[in-house]
């Protein structure tokens, strides 16, 4: 037997023993996945057994390094780790963006120290991290930022304003980019440093959006002082950091229209208006149900190709812009066709016999997909300059 | 007929976008929401709308109305979709006024008609059976009983349902093919209203009648069928909802337009990129062509043309295209604040899918379009 | 009677009179509308005779001053006299670039002499006018043209090259723009002259479209000696007339989609597929076509009703980029469905039982409409800044 | 399956793109257009492509092919896609074989699949009988006469029809629902082949068959049933011209791109105004897309999959919108000289639209999509 299929035999074995009932159920509401952080409650002693003994593994992050607490699993045997759990439904045992954001960061640029200090807390769940980068002027032209991060000898002095950090009023942590150089060329004196949201001057207010209560908040810092031990990479060299981090939050989005299990539009909409003919009642809904169905099948398959394309060796650059820019536009139309299919039912706002207004939340939710983490016509700009060349004299 | 609005009708168009303006905008509907108001709209607002003659517009002078027409109402709409007022205006104005002319008899024009005009009677057409339009569809019943009638079934989504005194429901005629069109008094017994908060934060509501007595006056137009006003009625109501969503449309875009001309990003103001200029320039031109649309439809209305069905559905296709672009666009021009509540922008987009859901989408109408013309 | 009805009468009678049966049937060929010119082959003595009764009157420009051989009527008469022509069915006598372009801008701009020469031989049919604008790498950059008109004293030579003449091999005389001072910002050392493509020095290549043969030409100008008092207008103010022309020429394009007798689509589509439960076959294309009629409708009434609103004194400039820009693209979408309604049918390019690929090469033909007089992107850009006000700072 | 292609495919798609290019670019086309070559192709092109093996890329090595399937084969349509190169390959070589391979009997393979490898043998599928593909009219009609068959009705606008050596042709079989595929000399006796120019070039024509006796072992799989092949058949047709319309769109999209990256107006490259960029940039996506339909429908299809009948329709319905956005996006962003004939521009445009319409365009895929879906 190989070592790959020991491998897969023993953590089959391992999850089976290891893995609550509890946590192999879908996961529904948002807390039924583990996002940690020290304000985190667990939904159930299941919830919290699950995160210790993976965490304990290493296996919340499974592929980074051992001596950080990860897993330390090669690529081959990750995939199969996914695979395995995928195989009896484990839920993932967190999730959170110190996994996706920060923490990739920081094994790529962070010092020794700062691995030390934090990778350790992202594998158990300890902290919740947030991440400050938008403000209120600053929103495609990110590097246009203006929080200032002022030298003090030993740590800095910061002052500004953030928006858009999602769940900051629940956050620990902030990874955020400070301009440390004002009179250098914009792209050249950010950096990006990290600090603790119960430090004095950090404030908190949430936003509402047009789709109701939100994780978004806006970020006010006033004063706050910041360790210089803090700063992730070299000092005014933070939007290299920044456009790493873009790119994965990027890819995060763009698969949003993947993530549901099943996403086919066309079984609800038999359901609400049943078949004349065996076609759909209303003709041009089942056309455009169809074309979606088509673009959202391709758009799977594209994220697939680019993965395999990676694999083999031989993929673009600059993929993740496409995939965002696809991702988003597909899944803002399966839910203005998922309000079509319900008619005025998927206009309800309130109402116990409506889902609460699910339907309607969602679609206006995903109207912001095209805009955070870089517009549409950010993404299409990369396109046209990095990929297409154009415009260049 | 030459597709400009008369003297008149841009006078009552002027005034009704400075009344409006001033005293019912989007801050009004963001108030009731945020009171979770039960009844939905402004009493107060209504009473200087009645005090405008706004009620009677479509009412004839016989009974105390201006008799302005559709144009002129169709003015009325669409600046009062600019504000996203809300108000009875559409549930008993346009279509309660317009199935008492279409169907009422001499005996019931003159008893309510007044009483309209004076704003002391709301009204709410009680017609669609479930979440999409289909006129097709009538299950409630209304039955012979002794002297009068009783009637039984259930209506969904019906604006105004929960807030009108009255409502216009429609019903088929047990044992007929014939339906007919009843007046309830919300309060009758046998009456149940449970309101549905939607996502514009207007009235609807959807209505059960059990065993509801009926006279035999409430039937209006005395039990004659009542299919042809229905369908006359789902077109008007289908030409002002175009013309609200016409209004909408243009004022979304202009928020949009000076967002363009006010924000900066790079160092430049957005409005300066040519992507989001041709983006603009389109739905320009997509405005403009539903204005023409919207006109033909109205004006059609008052000269009782044939064409009124068949633009009707054109019109309030176009509609929902068009509103549904324009509020789209103005999220995404606007980005992250587009998508806060703080802004009114939301509010727009919200009003527009339901006023475009209402007696039927832009596929509906387009499918509706095609079968009229035989294909 | 009041006058105009008195006017009604006569000219009902008159045309009954002149208007020869022939003249009253649609216009099924090219030929069948007379363009005029020293070449013009007549059709029949029937085309003859109705050019030149219309002419004697001045009907062929009814609202041209009489003084110059115009018709003299005002607007109420012109219209009458189009209506009473529309009601039997009366062709144009003359369809001419004279009659809808340059005899506007003489009549506007030109001197007296260069009046009294040019505008009744227009009226009367005598000269095929073709403009002069578009050069090889100045198209939507028009005003960067760069054919040279030297001052000789009594004459300008022009040298250069033009494109998308068109009818230029059918044609008399031109209006062409020329560079008269190369010095000069781009806009400002602009001139309008005319000349007879009959000089020595003028060259005609016709150009093959991708519809097939076209009435688009290139002509070579190489020393071409034109008469100084062919000016027209002020030296080197010709971008005004430009403008002027490119506006007429616009609306003239724009309204191709109008001038169809019956442009729906759907009688064609039921011919060839046929009703299935009372609905077109396809269903697709069913709500293509309702969509593609629904805009056609818009565009109709809308060309109406700002031709409305400027009559009523209250209309907004600049209308006329909207309706090329909106009626190009619908009329484009009008022939991609005609060829979608036909399948393979549509796509024939010979053959007498496929009436010559006539579908095809109408369908490849529109692909120009949103190119020339101005493309899409160049009217969008003028919505956009002078509707719009977008980009000023 | 991973979703890249193995060595050997690259390797051949590479070839074939070096040969296409060099030897069959699209100045070939234009050539056999100007001089209105009667065949439609050139036979040493043919017969180079013979040589290269392309011939046999789907024929089973027991009769001499390469058994290479349809990932290997689509990189050759796709190439041929970028070239608009007109040959037997798609006729002959995709549908040809595959017709062979998937109903014939043993001994009809044997005899004629080496045939076709070896160049000498040209086939045509004559299967739909409309100028809009519908596989469920098949009104030609074979009938048993003797020891053999007779075959009588027309088909039109099939693919090579006027220049194959013999015509695959489908036919019900008299007093049977059932189907059957026969093959029948282009010259034998009863057969008239009409000649139809399309426009993008290519060989088509009208056939009919009037009394042609058809000898017992000229009927594929011996008179079984030839339904499910023929639906096979098609959705490998559609496979391989969604592969060839990605090849179209890949090619007319880079020549756009590389003239945005020339031309100059108003001083700046044109390619520099992002009202171009972004669509050229939607484009792209688009494309992107259309190669993950494209390549996972090719493996489905060698792989034998239940989903083929389902991808086949996506990735053509997809191919036929991407490549008419590609071709009218190429005319627009070119301009005047777009519309030249001098340019090759026009003939990707013309040759995206009728391999669309042949075996369905999107409209037709989107809707067998749909009711292979149960909706």
């Amino acid at each position: 037997m190989s070592d790959l299929e020991q491998f897969r035999r023993e953590t089959r074995a391992w999850l089976e023993t290891n893995c609550p009932q509890s946590q192999r159920e879908p996961v529904v509401e948002f807390e039924d996945r583990c996002w940690g952080g020290t304000k985190w409650k667990f939904t159930s002693d299941d919830q919290k057994r699950w995160l210790e003994v993976m965490a304990a593994r290493g296996w919340t992050a499974p592929d980074w390094p051992a001596e950080y607490g990860g897993g330390g699993l090669n690529k081959e045997e990750t995939k199969i780790l996914r695979e395995e759990m995928q195989r009896i439904g484990a839920r993932v045992p967190l999730f959170s963006m110190g996994l996706s954001m920060i923490g990739p960061a920081l094994l790529k640029y962070g010092s020794e120290a700062l691995k030390r200090q934090h990778i350790p807390n992202i594998v158990k769940g300890k902290i919740w991290w947030c991440q400050g980068y938008s403000e209120p002027n600053y929103g495609s032209d990110l590097a246009g930022l203006q929080t200032r991060a002022e030298d003090r000898g030993d740590h800095f002095l910061v002052n500004g304003q953030k928006v858009w950090t999602s769940y900051a009023d629940r956050a620990d942590w902030m990874f955020c980019l400070v301009r440390t150089d004002p009179a250098a060329p914009k792209h050249a004196g950010i950096s990006l440093v990290l600090f603790d949201m119960n430090t004095p001057g950090v404030t908190v207010k949430p936003i509402r959006l047009i789709s109701g209560k939100s994780p978004f908040c806006e970020t006010f810092l006033d004063n706050v002082r910041v360790e210089k031990d803090q700063l992730v990479g070299e000092l005014n060299r933070g939007w290299e950091l920044a456009t790493y981090l873009l790119t994965h939050e990027r890819e995060m989005i763009g698969s949003i229209g993947q993530s549901n299990v099943d996403a086919r539009l066309y079984p609800a909409a038999i359901a609400e208006l049943g078949l004349v003919h065996g076609q759909l009642a209303d003709s041009a809904l089942r056309t455009d149900i169809a074309r979606w169905e088509m673009d959202h099948r391709a758009f799977e398959l594209t994220a697939e190709r680019i993965t395999d394309e990676a694999t083999a060796g031989h993929g673009v650059g600059a993929a993740s812009s496409m995939l965002k820019y696809a991702g988003t536009e597909i899944n803002k139309r399966r839910h203005e066709l998922l309000v079509a299919i319900q008619g005025q039912r998927g206009l309800v706002w309130e109402g116990d016999a409506y889902d609460h207004g699910i339907t309607a939340t969602q679609w206006l939710r995903t109207k912001g997909n095209s805009i955070e983490g870089g517009t549409s016509e950010i993404q299409l700009n990369i396109i046209a300059k990095r990929i297409l060349g154009l415009g260049r004299e | 007929m030459a597709l400009v609005l008369d003297e008149e009708q841009r006078m009552l168009k002027d005034a009704a976008r400075e009344f409006l303006t001033a005293n019912a905008p989007v801050a009004q509907l963001r108030a009731l929401r945020d009171e979770r108001d039960p009844l939905g709209y402004r009493p107060e607002t209504w009473r200087a709308m009645v005090e405008l003659g706004w009620s009677g517009v479509l009412v004839p002078e016989a009974q105390g109305g201006l008799d302005f027409g559709h144009v002129g109402m169709g003015q009325i709409s669409e600046e009062a979709g600019r504000t996203l007022t809300a108000s009875p205006l559409f549930a008993t104005a346009v279509l309660g006024v317009s199935a008492l002319v279409l169907a009422g008899t001499g005996a019931q024009r003159a008893a309510l008609l007044p009483a309209i005009v004076a704003g002391e009677l709301t009204l709410a057409l009680a017609f669609d059976e479930g979440p999409r339009h289909d006129p097709n569809v009538v299950a409630t019943r209304l039955r012979k009983s002794g002297s009068g009638w009783v009637l039984d079934g259930a209506k969904a989504f019906v604006p105004d349902g929960h807030s009108a005194d009255c409502l216009l429901v429609s019903a088929r005629i047990a044992d007929s093919a014939q339906l007919a069109l009843v007046l309830v008094e919300r309060a009758a017994p046998g009456v149940t209203v449970e309101r549905v908060v939607m996502a514009d934060q207007r009235n609807s509501a959807n209505v059960r009648f059990a065993g509801v007595a009926v006279a035999s006056d409430a039937v209006l137009g005395g039990g004659e069928d009542a299919g042809a006003a229905l369908s006359r009625l789902a077109d008007i109501g289908n030409a002002h909802l175009a013309a609200e969503l016409l209004g909408l449309a243009q004022e979304v875009f202009q928020r949009t337009v000076d967002y363009l001309n006010t924000r900066k990003q790079f160092g430049v103001l957005i409005g300066s990129y040519q992507g989001l200029q041709h983006r603009a320039a389109h739905l320009y031109s997509e405005i403009e062509l539903l204005k023409s649309l919207v006109l033909k439809t109205l004006q059609a209305l008052d000269a009782g043309s044939d064409e009124v069905p068949v633009l009707a559905s054109l019109a309030k296709a176009k509609a929902g295209e068009v509103a549904t672009l324009a509020t789209n666009e103005a999220v995404q021009m606007h980005g992250g604040v587009g998508m806060t509540d703080e802004l009114d922008i939301g509010f727009f987009m919200k009003r527009a899918r339901v006023a475009e859901q209402l007696y039927g989408d832009h596929r509906y109408h387009l499918q509706r379009y095609a079968s009229l013309c035989g294909y």
